[in-house]
């Protein structure tokens, strides 16, 4: 195509968006926005503060030294900044989020609203109980909700995401042993290969062994590995399971699996992740369990705000109970709501504390105002229709992928990538997607499978977009097989090009500094 | 049911697509005895929005707003003034509904956020590099603890006498549970330098907090330098993020890592969660970091963009040798933080700073002339600790009734240490002259 | 560029974007979205609302006979909608906005937050004036501000809009001159052409006839022209002016203007939609004025919502205040504030009600909040930055593009399209801009000037955003000067090219229709 | 000053380019005697948010708000539930900051939902096509007089006596500017058939409501008849546009045009305003229109897209000669009604509309069995007019004490009509029994 002088095509049709530089560094809608430091200075704010007095000064000398030097923004600059940077992010409320054991599904906005009630929002921890007996309330509230609906006695609120949780119920499960006199010599873990990598980790930080056991040809627990593995069974602490499991799957074998480390000894704790695939359909209860996490920002709808806060409470069962963190609500006879705080009385076996103050209390609200909205009708359906889609991708999608397990999954769909020709990846698929509009699925999880892609739609997609997605993930999955080369310099359309995580990791670049050599002008 | 997009229509089609009889077909996995039949008993079914509005504001009608009168409260949490644009930020969509930043082509707008917020923290605390947050300083803290032995490979850590009682209590849960000595010296109001005498070379880092949980402020390099002497790590802790502003942070008193809570920027007091833990060490320790990082790149293209590094560190790649199990951390909570910094600025930052420390002054000022009233702590930044001559409980039970809620007893946080009539109270920017005037009042009239 | 079968490039290196084409039809973050009446079904809500009774109708059979048959959507579907659509929009938190005459200013959150108070959100303007005495000392204290700020006596606070301030302040005139007894022969009202076409179309509705007074080549009013104008003065009604002008420039003459037209018999309506040049500087009413609106939705920067709600406070000087509209509020001896609101007692003179209720309280909310925020002397600079801005875009930009008029302007810099080279028009310009990432400025008014370009920057720009917009402005123009026939094609990176507005009028289509044919399935 | 981004540098700067010595240059042309020195006198200076924050909330908390208690007030304006999300996406940056689509090629956002918008407004009203929004239903029930006066060359305008009387009264202001005469029939509860008498071969058109203000709703279609064979134009009015689900609609009437308030779907009281006018007619008529109209098109590529169309009826293209002066209408109520009404759908009007009634005809009965009150609306949808035995003003102020707002006095709309005992009160979806019942016990008590 030719070109003028500044490299601009000479006649309108042949123009292709590619080849338009623009002055500006933005390039329509999309706009170019420099780091903080880049733009701010240390003179401006976005701020109005009243003068200090300037009068007392009791630091006794204890005072900062080196100014921060951290530029600030006024407040039409620091809006732009960020309205700028999030046009860069993709979003459950721009499309389907596809991705596996994160039930990335609708965050309704009245939670949002009721978060932020001053009643809720602009309460303080420690404040006299007397003043947050409505807080007490809706933590009781909801614990009573999770407590039914996994039909568990007991239920640990204070867990601030799912590792935490992990880490509460394995505590427990330590603290019981050592109850029983066995906490030294009961220090081995079981852990399915196909756990998430949260799973290992947190045995590990609560002082335990962890024994991998394999999965069998239908991804589930291979019973004669389990069984091999409990033939000692002195040193068993557990075992730690998820179901369903990280492939999607039910463990069809789970309450022999709950009698066989009872038997040897041990407790069951179960990662509570893929808890959307089952609610009000069965009570992970009724399945032998021992202790269990719920994610309320994967299950029960509290944002995951790109990372994160999430919140973990963790049911227990009377074998644990006691065991169980403070603090904890108790509704007294009086029917005033009292936290019992300390390491005595009705919490003298509790196994500690494992962090300041209550628990995720902004997430209990969403949680429960979630859980209310839906009620127990409304939370079966939403499960029922999880597992819908999830089952309807698997069926429309196994025609042009492999599916490397027979049968329905649950709420998610694993597929291997051995229909792919030599030289195209999982990850050639998964950017392909982002041309495409979408998220990518889970890539490379779990282990158990091949460029393992695990797509979860979620009960928050309806059928029309549900198929869109096939759509699209069909024929890329058609291009992946014939050896379509361009895959691999996918995503052409998303804000940025394929990134260099290896590059990032060499040398590590972790803040901003001031560069060496001033930058050059902007070009006139 | 107004979150569900299925019709009955799409529900028949999508089970003859795939060739099921019903969903029941999907749990047929389900051992038979836990299978339920129906919806789960005792619970109601599905509301409007209306009706689960009118629920939740009743309940939320039984507390009391840190802004519905004067208030005093601090001891780890502070009630500061969020600007209205860091809500909205906090609510965009693609912040707010967007998961951990594993694609980065389309999250670079959570990513380059995280960039400038590891920036900031580093900056504020004075060290080399800090992560992309924790689940709030009280687990940062445990944190840092164990993350000192596996640098120093020695199993002894050391906490002193001003950290505030549940970061001990988490920090030594989680160094029991591996095997760690937990020493834990006595509370005192000013007591932080006493851990110089009792770190020796069987210990791995030292744990002190300035402000601590009575308000002192203490200039810890003392302490660094025995730690140091003894191969020991210093863990400098705050509660009181605004504090960095115009104490001593933690990087000029020589500090191997920083964290504390990051609340007070950005952040509503949501009666204690969601907070954000903030984590910074020396560059020596990066690879021994709990957590996310960001790190800058290039894509294909060659522009400049980032993504989360160094995760081989992490449970998703590294398992049971990572050196965390943190997976989801405070993402949206950092964003919150890092949105009111780039508003302030740190000129903004030190001016809020000295607000809040002469807004401090002035309570202790109109406390101390109340007959009876003993200010305990020597020197503080925006909280401090006071001896009244009654118990603290009835006194604070009495300022309730009017109107005022006058702080923490210390009872609570150290129970069973004899400090049953010291209360712990906080001013910042939001506490008014009148509300002052009214807190000295109103305790004349009590004691 | 070689393509396979599917029209895909075959290899990653040559892709370009545009020849990119996507299943889904969203390309990377770009999400496709089709209407509402294409995605929804009339079974599908997002509301639960309780189940009627069934019991009751005292509807005497007036009821509806064929029902709406409109779609609904779940709530996840109606957020991602909505979202999705806002993702093809520009707006000031993305971005400059240049609109000349437009004072696309910052809109601050916390006008938003405040104006969501119960205590003004939720408010009913018919309840008992008891209970919304704090609404009313409001609407008082805006007034204050408002009066104070133009020096005026008087202000309507109903009008919703500019154009409905003008209308406001000419009936008033009107009723003032039927009061004189000359209601019926003053009828001509002075109108210069450069102005907004609210001003003729607003006189027109009241009445009046319009004559157009001719600019001189400042670009101020063209004084022996007006002189020619008043010198048959009995039928004169008044002169509707804006000042600063739409030009962006100060009537030099205003007084002598003002002089003349009340020595004719006549009253000066200024139109203050430019307000935002002087606020803190200059107070209309020491310059002669009779009535001018304000546009709380320029100056004191309430969201222009895509094009409205507005606000339109109109002051009056003393000689029009007795016939100011109801309602307005008054505060009593006892400290109460009261509504008049009939033509009665302090309003026997009105000239009557323009609407119902009390005027635009959401707006008077956001813009007193920002009022304070400001203070006398943040409105002032303000002020000052905003022509700041537009003389240092004046500045930099005359020396490619042609500035029509000598000197400084106020708060918008005026070019004309002489400079562009033949067949190179301000729209293909214009929408050049878009491709830089920027909205246009106004294009082709005011009319007094060949293929105006009209730049307002306002004050919420910092140097580096005006520089950044001046550098891409600059380079197009050259390419204009050039005769660059690429800019015809314009925009190439916006969601959407060239739109045909032709098409749109001959045979207009103003709603969505069930498809003769039903559109082709999804492929494959 | 938090909004202002030039820094002293910035500003320094940029005069040395321009040329300039200080700003005050820039105002040269401002004649000496109407020069400001210093700041405007008598106004405070800039504040912190903090500080607005306090002030604006003391005054909002000097308001009952409408949910804060039992409310029965109507008339024009309505207390509905709006979901949540509606509220989000009026806050959307993207359509919250942006101006009217004036530039289609990036405002396809606005466009399409305006589209979207006239074509739910046509359904609900029954109509061929409706307009982008006007400044609220008053104002569109004026622009509809002239409108008519316009098509028919006729130059009277009839009201109905059940037509609001702030709409009454633009309307009558509007036409006599232009010397269109208006004739007002006395007012009647159920009097809107009247109508169809006084039309005779002058009239441009006949204007009426229902539901009226009196709450009594009406088959114009009888009017419809008279005043087409009299060649006048029906224009039909509702001030509450969620009787549109039950109640029928002016396009089953025989309507020419129709215009209403919309503020009962997507928006708030606000004490009035902003509200959103809907306004709708025959296709016949479509060139008559005030106001913004969009229409379909497709782009340079083919796309279909939107535009603003029909603008030669507009001022800023026909000045004098334009159909209306209106300029800025309501987008963004348009867009919370647009946003309301997509999450409603017909069946959920039509279940809102259902518990309306319901709760109307609770009341109604439950205050009919109050002795000494007098229900006197005929028919009703959910709002109704009732005597009592003492005056209204009273009454209401007893009531008030009460904690009820128990609706407006007919006196303040109808002063001099000797309607000082009656009371129009209105129940919506909001309306708890326990509301009912408070008002029924609260009346029986006070009269
Ligand atoms: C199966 C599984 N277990 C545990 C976790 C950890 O939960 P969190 O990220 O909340 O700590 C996750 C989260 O991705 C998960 O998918
Ligand atoms: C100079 C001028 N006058 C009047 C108006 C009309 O104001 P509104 O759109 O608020 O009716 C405008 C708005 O663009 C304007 O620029």
């Amino acid at each position: 195509m030719t070109m003028n002088t500044q490299g601009r095509p000479t006649t309108p049709e042949s123009v292709s968006m590619s080849s338009i530089e623009t002055v500006s560094g933005s390039r329509g809608l999309l706009q170019h926005e420099d780091l903080l430091f880049e733009i701010g200075t240390p003179e401006t704010t976005g701020v109005d503060l009243p003068a200090p007095k300037g009068t007392k000064n009791r630091l006794g000398g204890v005072a900062r030294k080196v100014p921060t030097g951290l530029p600030g923004l006024s407040e039409p600059q620091a809006v732009r900044h960020y309205m700028r940077l999030s046009q860069k992010n993709y979003a459950i409320d721009l499309g389907l989020f596809p991705l596996g054991s994160c039930t990335m599904k609708h965050n309704p906005r009245l939670n949002e609203k009721m978060a932020r009630l001053p009643g809720f929002g602009d309460i303080h921890p420690l404040q006299p109980q007397a003043t947050v007996q409505g807080a007490l309330e809706l933590i009781d509230e909801l614990a009573t909700w999770l407590k039914t609906l996994t039909n568990m006695p007991s239920v640990a609120m204070s867990p601030k995401a799912g590792a935490h949780g992990e880490f509460c119920g394995m505590m427990a499960i330590r603290q019981a042993l050592i109850a029983r006199g066995e906490g030294d010599t009961r220090k081995r873990v079981l852990v399915p290969e196909s756990a998430h990598g949260t799973n290992p980790a947190t045995a590990v930080q609560c002082g335990f062994i962890v024994d991998e056991i394999k999965a069998n040809k239908r991804g589930r627990v291979d019973m004669a590995d389990l069984k091999a593995k409990l033939e000692k069974s002195d040193d068993i602490a557990g075992i730690m399971l998820t179901n369903p499991n990280t492939c999607g799957l039910f463990e069809t074998d789970i309450k022999e699996i709950a009698d066989l480390i009872h038997a040897a000894g041990g407790y069951f704790y179960c990662d509570g992740a893929n808890f959307n695939a089952i609610v009000g359909r069965v009570r992970p209860g009724d399945l032998g369990i021992d202790a269990m996490h719920i994610n309320l920002h994967k299950t029960f709808s509290t944002p995951h705000g790109g990372g994160g806060p999430g919140s973990g409470p963790t049911v227990l069962s009377e074998a644990l109970a006691p065991y169980a963190p403070v603090p904890f609500v108790v509704k007294d006879a009086d029917g005033m709501f009292r936290l019992v705080e300390d390491i005595e009385g009705d919490a003298s076996e509790s196994f500690g504390r494992m962090a300041a103050f209550h628990g995720q209390m902004g997430m209990f609200v969403r949680a429960l105002t979630y859980i209310l909205s839906h009620g127990a009708d409304g939370l079966k359906q939403a499960s029922e229709d999880a597992v819908l889609n999830a089952n309807y991708v698997q069926a429309r999608l196994k025609k042009v992928m492999s599916a490397p397990f027979e049968g329905y999954c649950m709420h998610e769909a694993l597929f291997s990538d051995a229909f792919t020709a030599e030289g195209i990846e999982t990850i050639d698929i998964a950017k392909a997607l982002i041309d495409e509009g979408y998220h990518p699925m889970t890539m490379y999880f779990p282990l158990v499978v091949h460029g393992a892609m695990l797509i979860e739609p979620t009960e928050s997609e309806s059928k029309a977009e549900v198929d869109r997605f096939c759509d699209a993930l069909e024929s890329i999955a058609r291009r992946a097989a014939q050896g379509d080369e361009t895959l691999k310099g996918a995503p052409y359309l998303a804000p940025m090009r394929r990134l260099d995580e290896t590059k990032a990791a060499r040398k590590p670049v972790l803040k901003w500094a001031e560069p060496e050599v001033a930058p050059p002008v902007a070009a006139e | 049911m107004r979150y569900l997009p299925l019709t009955a229509d799409d529900r028949a089609e999508m089970l003859k697509t795939i060739g099921a009889k019903s969903v029941d077909d999907f749990y047929a996995d389900v051992p038979e005895s836990a299978r339920l039949h129906g919806t789960v008993e005792g619970l109601p079914d599905h509301q409007g929005e209306l009706a689960v509005e009118r629920h939740m504001s009743k309940l939320a009608a039984k507390n009391r707003a840190a802004s519905s009168g004067p208030f005093f409260v601090g001891a780890g949490a502070y009630k500061h003034h969020v600007p209205a644009s860091v809500d909205m930020i906090i609510q965009r969509s693609e912040f707010l509904t967007t998961y951990t930043p594993y694609q980065p082509e389309i999250a670079q707008g959570t990513l380059q956020t995280l960039f400038e917020f590891q920036t900031q923290v580093a900056a504020l605390t004075a060290m080399d590099v800090a992560n992309a947050s924790m689940y709030d300083g009280s687990t940062a803290c445990a944190e840092a603890a164990v993350m000192a032995t596996r640098a120093t490979r020695r199993k002894k850590v050391i906490l002193s006498g001003g950290l505030h009682p549940h970061y001990a209590a988490a920090t030594k849960m989680l160094c029991e549970a591996q095997g760690i000595e937990v020493v834990q010296l006595e509370h005192a109001i000013d007591g932080e330098l006493a851990l110089a005498d009792a770190v020796d070379d069987q210990t791995a880092c030292v744990i002190g907090q300035s402000p601590n949980t009575f308000g002192t402020v203490t200039d810890l390099s003392p302490v660094a330098e025995a730690a140091h002497g003894k191969g020991a790590l210093l863990v400098s802790v705050f509660t009181e993020a605004v504090s960095l502003g115009l104490v001593t942070p933690p990087g000029e008193m020589g500090a191997d890592i920083a964290v504390g809570e990051g609340q007070s920027i950005g952040n509503g007091l949501n009666f204690g969660g969601p907070y954000v833990g903030l984590f910074a060490c020396t560059q020596k320790l990066v690879r021994q970091m709990p957590g996310r990082l960001c790190g800058e790149t290039t894509d294909a293209e060659g522009k400049r963009g980032f993504v989360l590094t160094l995760s081989t560190r992490e449970q998703h790649i590294r398992r049971d040798k990572a050196t965390s199990n943190i997976c989801t951390n405070s993402g949206l909570c950092a964003l919150a933080f890092t949105a009111h910094m780039t508003l302030l600025g740190g000129k903004g930052l030190e001016q809020m700073a000295v607000l809040n420390h002469e807004a401090a002054c002035d309570l202790a000022d109109a406390l101390a002339a109340v007959p009876g009233v003993e200010i305990l702590t020597p020197r503080f930044f925006n909280e401090f600790a006071f001896r009244t001559p009654m118990n603290a409980e009835a006194v604070l039970a009495m300022l309730d009734e009017a109107g005022i809620v006058g702080g923490v007893r210390a009872s609570r946080l150290f129970p069973g240490d004899h400090m049953g009539d010291v209360i712990l109270c906080a001013a910042t920017e939001c506490t008014t002259p009148e509300d002052i005037a009214a807190y000295a009042a109103a305790l004349k009239e009590i004691i």
